[in-house]
């Protein structure tokens, strides 16, 4: 079955806290090569049958309204996965 | 000498059965924990709690309402992002945003549930330490004109509960900037700032000051031997407040 | 709203009657050959393979208790009528209740959640919440507090942070999530728990006699209706020799290797299955947890008019490729099972609906005798309910006394190697009490405890870090409950026998130090391997020596769990017997806090001090363990414990701090801490008195002792009653709230401000 | 300065209450063309300068010990982006 996928990452000028916590432990395990990581949201959404453009719109809106807050995140992407 | 307080005691309550005309609301949610303890703290003050319900398609006949704390629907995607879509929650903003100016108090989760209704500016995530953190927090009143913070000084320090995961209050610089001009941080952290918000700031009013949102919990403050040590009834000044602006202004 | 009915090459009653020469695999489901024989006795035929994962689940040791009940038949045999005054319900249901007055009874127990804690921490102690809160909501209580008994392995070995930080915050979220506060538990650090962490939860909560719910599906006709989560995979990762019901090994299910919490779902829950006990609409009530639908159709037949009617197709499924054994098998949570009478129907859809819990009616109860399960109409499982339930194999497993026993014994910490050179000066009894206190055992768990709310329901009257903890359980009188829990696997590993009834004194003595008269006891007995005939004997002693001090002390143990196979390449952990004491107050604003704030209060030690250093903390911060543990003087706990409850009732003191590890150099610390104010300390009396030298007086663990800070206007009426009983007391010290120090006159004084810098750093340091 | 990106997803057969609250809540919106949801993670790593093979794999073995959880979590999905 199909699935639409919604990612959402918080905006950039706003401090993230997992994703900072991330980059101070991954020195510690050796990794050393990222200089900053953030840490956002994905969400794969199920579609019974085919997806329509009117679905696609609802997942749109769904993202906009329900599985992002404007005031802290970006809906960064929006796609459909077959299988 | 004096001696450890009972608990239990309530020899100088607050509010006499005058105010018991006055109506509160306290809603719940699917995964609303505080808020019995929101309806006995209106009690306490001396007015009427009215259980509210999520699913409500009407608010009733009540002259405040406060939104207490929990996990409103498991929290799971952001903390009162599905709540704030509640029947009840539609009513609720347009009774906050219209004339009457009805007063809502959100403790916590319903901090978090009015930032996503937009009732209220800014945001909170999770606390930069990553932690659930429960501790006694030094507040200062720094607006004691809204609804909710009239029986306190301006400027004075209470003790209240303080426990939460998704905390830290965030907004832009413009809209802090905005939030302090017009005197709408109405809490601060003193001493100690326990999740990376913003300014310090523990919670915030609307323009009109009918809208009250802050983090800590001054409903588990409102009785002597249950709330922190050796203080214990500074919570109880937000519900005397509204009940005594109600009952005056009636 | 039923979901897809997959059709399986179904192994039917009727199949298995014909086909008695099938191979099953059930030593791969964990039985040995002479259960098997005797379920095809039992059945007289071999087993379906529906029936096969029912015995199997049933019959394991964690549902069974075949190895352990045979020997705690002792905790029924050793109770007596007095010690039952105040039981309503006694082991056997799911959690026993307790009477406390005015109408009203508190159920508690505490579990295990070990092993899966070790393997996913944080959902795995999340889920060991999650099912003791279930078990208590199923007699009917509202949850009003959890507490939880934890142990780790060496604070500083590198596996450490991951379980510690996994499993406070698995415990903090769901609990948290729940709106039950924490009101206390134990953490503990010992290499002995390396490989195997001990995540032990309680839950208590309160009822009102009328509304005790038992779990018993009886009355002809009545439905039987499952509810809350779907029934996924969970808890069946090694039963997949079942995903295919021809036992052909050929196709690999997926299956969960954890099981992951839904916090949110059991506070709906919670609320749902209250508001059904307030309507009156279920007969019966069970929760699912271990084995889940095999143990909750079979327990509420068993318990009940003993038959039961089910179609498995009806069940809700999260993973619609479950076959008919893996669900019966499956653990997923957050789900309950009740028994409803036709007429209550209606109203129990309506509560359901109102929370949006989802549900289904699976059938009926019957007067058959027989649990007779369905698939799409065929029978797959048709067995007597109790053979399943209660009659399983109970082995008299063999033990005997360690030989290593003696030697250890023998070796007394006073006069070792490890004893060279102690503390005497003023300075180094100085550094020995703050190094006591910076110890990992002996630090502040504050790291801990501020990751629970202790706050929520607004009737915690003592939490963290007093002696106990203690809710309101009636807002009108006034009535309230406290709970501790306690161990020392030290204690234990050095005398079994002892170790159960020192860990039963502490948690009796702290309940009564916070002013509660101790009523009843749970336990969760964490053990290693039954099979070894060692631990089997630690175990056996064990029980022995708390059946033996219950009875002393005359409090009922009314439920509890039995852990075993806690070891890890074939090292059994200590033997670790957590007691939980449950006491109740008549007036809960009497509660004693366990640190002084008054200026200028006497301070008295109640009890005697002896040199016993054996198992002590600070042996063990020497590397030392051996000797024998400190005497359970039980009389002496006892008459400790009216003293304190009656000065508490009386108002004759304000604060009370029980001595256990660490003795009284820790207790001193702690009860100068809790509210910031020193006291000015003079020992020489007690020295003299019990003829042991300074260090002793710190560092022994001496039992049936308490700190208890006492009103000038009350030192006469206190004292009076303490000789009256023959108690020893010793007026050892004064609180000085000025001195911001802990000042032992003539030898030395620690500013408050140093002692609190090194408790509280401890745990920060290694997971911050 | 190019970002790698992570995609972490609970396990299928694993209970995904977050999802599951999704899920419940999107029909209440009006959104009733998704018949399940499921609640996973996004990383971005950002590397300064050119992600080479050396640095791809630091990130593949973060992903698998740091930023995913393999008991109930699998990594879906690793890939660069430019910018
Ligand atoms: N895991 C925990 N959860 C909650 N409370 C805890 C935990 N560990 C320790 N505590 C609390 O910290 C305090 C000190 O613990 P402990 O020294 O074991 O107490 P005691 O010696 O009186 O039994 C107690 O109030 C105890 O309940
Ligand atoms: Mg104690």
């Amino acid at each position: 079955m199909p699935r639409i996928v919604v990612d959402v990452m918080p905006k950039p000028e706003i401090l993230d806290p997992q994703g900072k916590a991330i980059v101070g432990a991954l020195p510690r395990l050796g990794f050393t090569s990222f200089s900053a990581v953030r840490q956002g949201k994905r969400f794969e959404l199920t579609v019974d049958g085919e997806v329509t453009d009117e679905i696609l719109a609802q997942a749109r809106n769904a993202a906009e309204t329900l599985l992002s807050n404007p005031v802290i995140e970006d809906v960064v992407n929006i796609e459909v996965v077959e299988g | 000498m004096t001696e450890t307080p009972l608990i239990g005691d309530l020899a100088a309550p607050a509010a006499g059965s005058a105010l018991s005309g006055a109506r509160i609301g306290v809603v719940t949610f699917p995964g609303t924990l505080d808020d019995r303890d929101a309806a006995r703290a209106v009690r306490l003050a001396g007015g009427t709690a009215v259980p509210l319900w999520h699913a409500a398609t009407e608010l009733g006949d009540v002259d405040a309402v406060v939104i207490p704390g929990g996990f409103s629907y498991g929290d799971y995607l952001r903390a009162g992002a599905i709540a704030r879509f509640a029947p009840l929650m539609d009513k609720i903003i347009d009774a906050a945003k219209s004339d009457a100016k009805l007063p809502v108090l959100g403790i916590c989760n319903g901090f978090q549930i009015l930032t996503e209704s937009h009732l209220l500016p800014g945001s909170m995530i999770k606390n930069d330490h990553l932690k659930f953190l429960c501790r006694d927090q030094v507040l200062r009143i720094e607006n004691n004109t809204t609804a909710w913070t009239s029986d306190y000084a301006a400027g004075q320090e209470i003790t209240v509960p303080l426990k939460n995961q998704d905390g830290q209050f965030i907004a832009d610089e413009k809209t802090l900037d905005a939030l302090e001009a017009e005197g709408r941080v109405v809490f601060r952290y003193v001493g100690f700032n326990p999740n990376g918000s913003r300014r310090d700031i523990a919670g915030i009013s609307n323009a009109a000051g009918n809208v009250v949102g802050l983090m800590p919990h001054p409903e588990h403050a409102v009785e002597a031997g249950y709330g922190p040590a050796h203080t214990g009834t500074d919570g109880l000044g937000f519900f005397t407040s509204v009940l005594n602006k109600l009952v005056g202004g009636k | 709203m039923t979901e897809v009915t997959q059709k399986f090459n179904i192994d039917t009653v009727e199949h298995a009657a014909q086909t008695p020469e099938q191979e099953l695999p059930w030593a791969e489901l964990g039985l040995k050959d002479t259960e098997f024989e005797e379920i095809v006795k039992l059945l007289g035929r071999r087993p379906t393979a529906a029936e096969l994962a029912m015995y199997s689940v049933m019959w394991s040791e964690h549902c069974s208790y075949k190895s352990s009940k045979v020997h705690l038949r002792q905790f029924g045999e050793k109770v007596t009528e007095k010690m039952k005054e105040h039981l309503l319900v006694g082991i056997g249901e799911n959690a026993g209740v307790v009477d406390i007055g005015d109408g009203w009874a508190v159920t508690f127990k505490v579990e295990s959640h070990n092993h899966p804690s070790f393997v996913e921490p944080y959902q795995g102690a999340a889920t060991g919440v999650g099912g003791i809160v279930r078990d208590i909501i199923s007699m009917g209580a509202r949850p009003v507090a959890v507490m939880d008994p934890l142990r780790f392995g060496a604070i500083d070995h590198p596996d450490t942070a991951r379980l510690v930080h996994g499993i406070v915050s698995g415990i903090g979220g769901y609990g948290n999530s729940l709106g039950l506060p924490n009101i206390g538990g134990e953490v503990v650090f010992d290499s002995v728990y390396q490989g195997n962490p001990l995540v032990n939860a309680l839950a208590v909560g309160v009822l009102r006699h009328e509304d005790i719910r038992l779990a018993n599906a009886s009355g002809v006709g009545n439905k039987v209706v499952l509810f809350g989560a779907r029934t996924g995979g969970d808890g069946i990762g090694g039963a997949s020799v079942l995903a295919s019901e021809s036992f052909d090994a050929t196709k690999p299910s997926k299956r969960p290797a954890v099981q992951v919490g839904d916090p949110f779902a059991e506070k709906v829950l919670i609320e749902c299955c209250l508001e059904l006990f307030k309507a009156s609409v279920v007969e019966g009530i069970q929760d699912l947890g271990a084995a889940g639908i095999s143990c909750a159709t079979s327990e509420l037949a068993s318990n009940g008019d003993g038959g039961m009617h089910v179609e498995l197709t009806k069940v809700l499924l999260r993973d619609p490729s479950l076959t008919p054994g893996e669900i019966l098998m499956s653990e997923s949570q957050e789900r309950m099972m009740a028994v409803v009478t036709p007429e209550n129907v209606a109203a129990f859809e309506a509560i359901m609906d109102k929370w949006a819990v989802e549900y289904s009616w699976l059938g009926e109860v019957t007067d058959t005798g027989r649990l007779v399960i369905e698939w799409d109409g065929e029978k797959i499982v048709d067995v007597d309910p109790r053979t399943v339930a209660h009659e399983g194999p109970v082995y008299n497993r063999p033990y005997n006394r360690p030989e290593w026993l003696d030697s250890i014994q023998a070796d007394s910490f006073t006069g070792s190697v490890q004893d060279a050179g102690r503390p005497q000066t003023p300075e180094e009894l100085a550094a020995a009490v703050v190094e006591l206190i910076s110890s990992p055992n002996m630090a502040s768990k504050d790291w801990v405890t501020n990751q629970y709310d202790r706050y929520v329901q607004g009737n915690t009257a003592l939490a963290f870090p007093d002696d106990a903890g203690v809710v309101r359980v009636d807002e009108e009188t006034g009535l309230g409950v406290s709970i501790s829990t306690d161990a020392n696997g030290r204690y234990s590993y050095l005398d079994p026998y002892e170790g159960a009834r020192l860990a039963l004194a502490e948690a009796y003595r702290n309940v009564a130090t916070s002013g509660a008269k101790p009523l009843a006891v749970t336990d969760c007995l964490n053990f290693g391997s039954p099979e070894d005939p060692e631990v089997m004997w630690q175990f056996a002693e064990s029980v022995r020596g708390l059946a033996d001090g219950c009875q002393e002390l005359g409090v009922p143990v009314t439920g509890g769990n039995v852990s075993l196979y806690n070891q890890t390449g074939g090292v059994a952990i200590h033997p670790t017997p957590v007691v939980g004491v449950l006491g109740v107050f008549d007036d809960v604003a009497r509660r004693t806090p366990s640190g002084w704030a008054e200026d200028g209060q006497a301070i008295y030690l109640l009890g005697t001090t002896r040199d016993e250093l054996g198992g002590s903390e600070w042996a063990n911060l020497r590397g030392h363990l051996g000797g024998k543990p400190p005497v359970a003087d039980l009389a002496a706990e006892k008459a400790l414990g009216e003293i304190l409850v009656n000065a508490s009732r009386d108002g004759m003191i304000d604060a009370a701090h029980d001595l256990s590890e660490g003795g009284l150099a820790a207790a001193l610390v702690e009860a100068s801490l809790r509210f910031n104010t020193g006291a000015r300390i003079g020992l020489d009396e007690l020295c003299e008195r019990d003829g042991i030298d300074l260090f002793t007086a710190l560092f022994s663990e001496s039992q049936a002792r308490a700190l208890v800070a006492v009103p000038r206007s009350e030192e006469i009426r206190f004292t009076d009653m303490c000789t009256a009983r023959g108690f020893a007391h010793l007026r050892i010290g004064v609180v000085d709230a000025a001195s911001e120090a802990l000042d032992v006159q003539g030898r030395f004084s620690l500013p408050l401000a140093q002692l609190r810098e090194a408790n509280d750093a401890v745990l920060p340091k290694y997971f911050d």
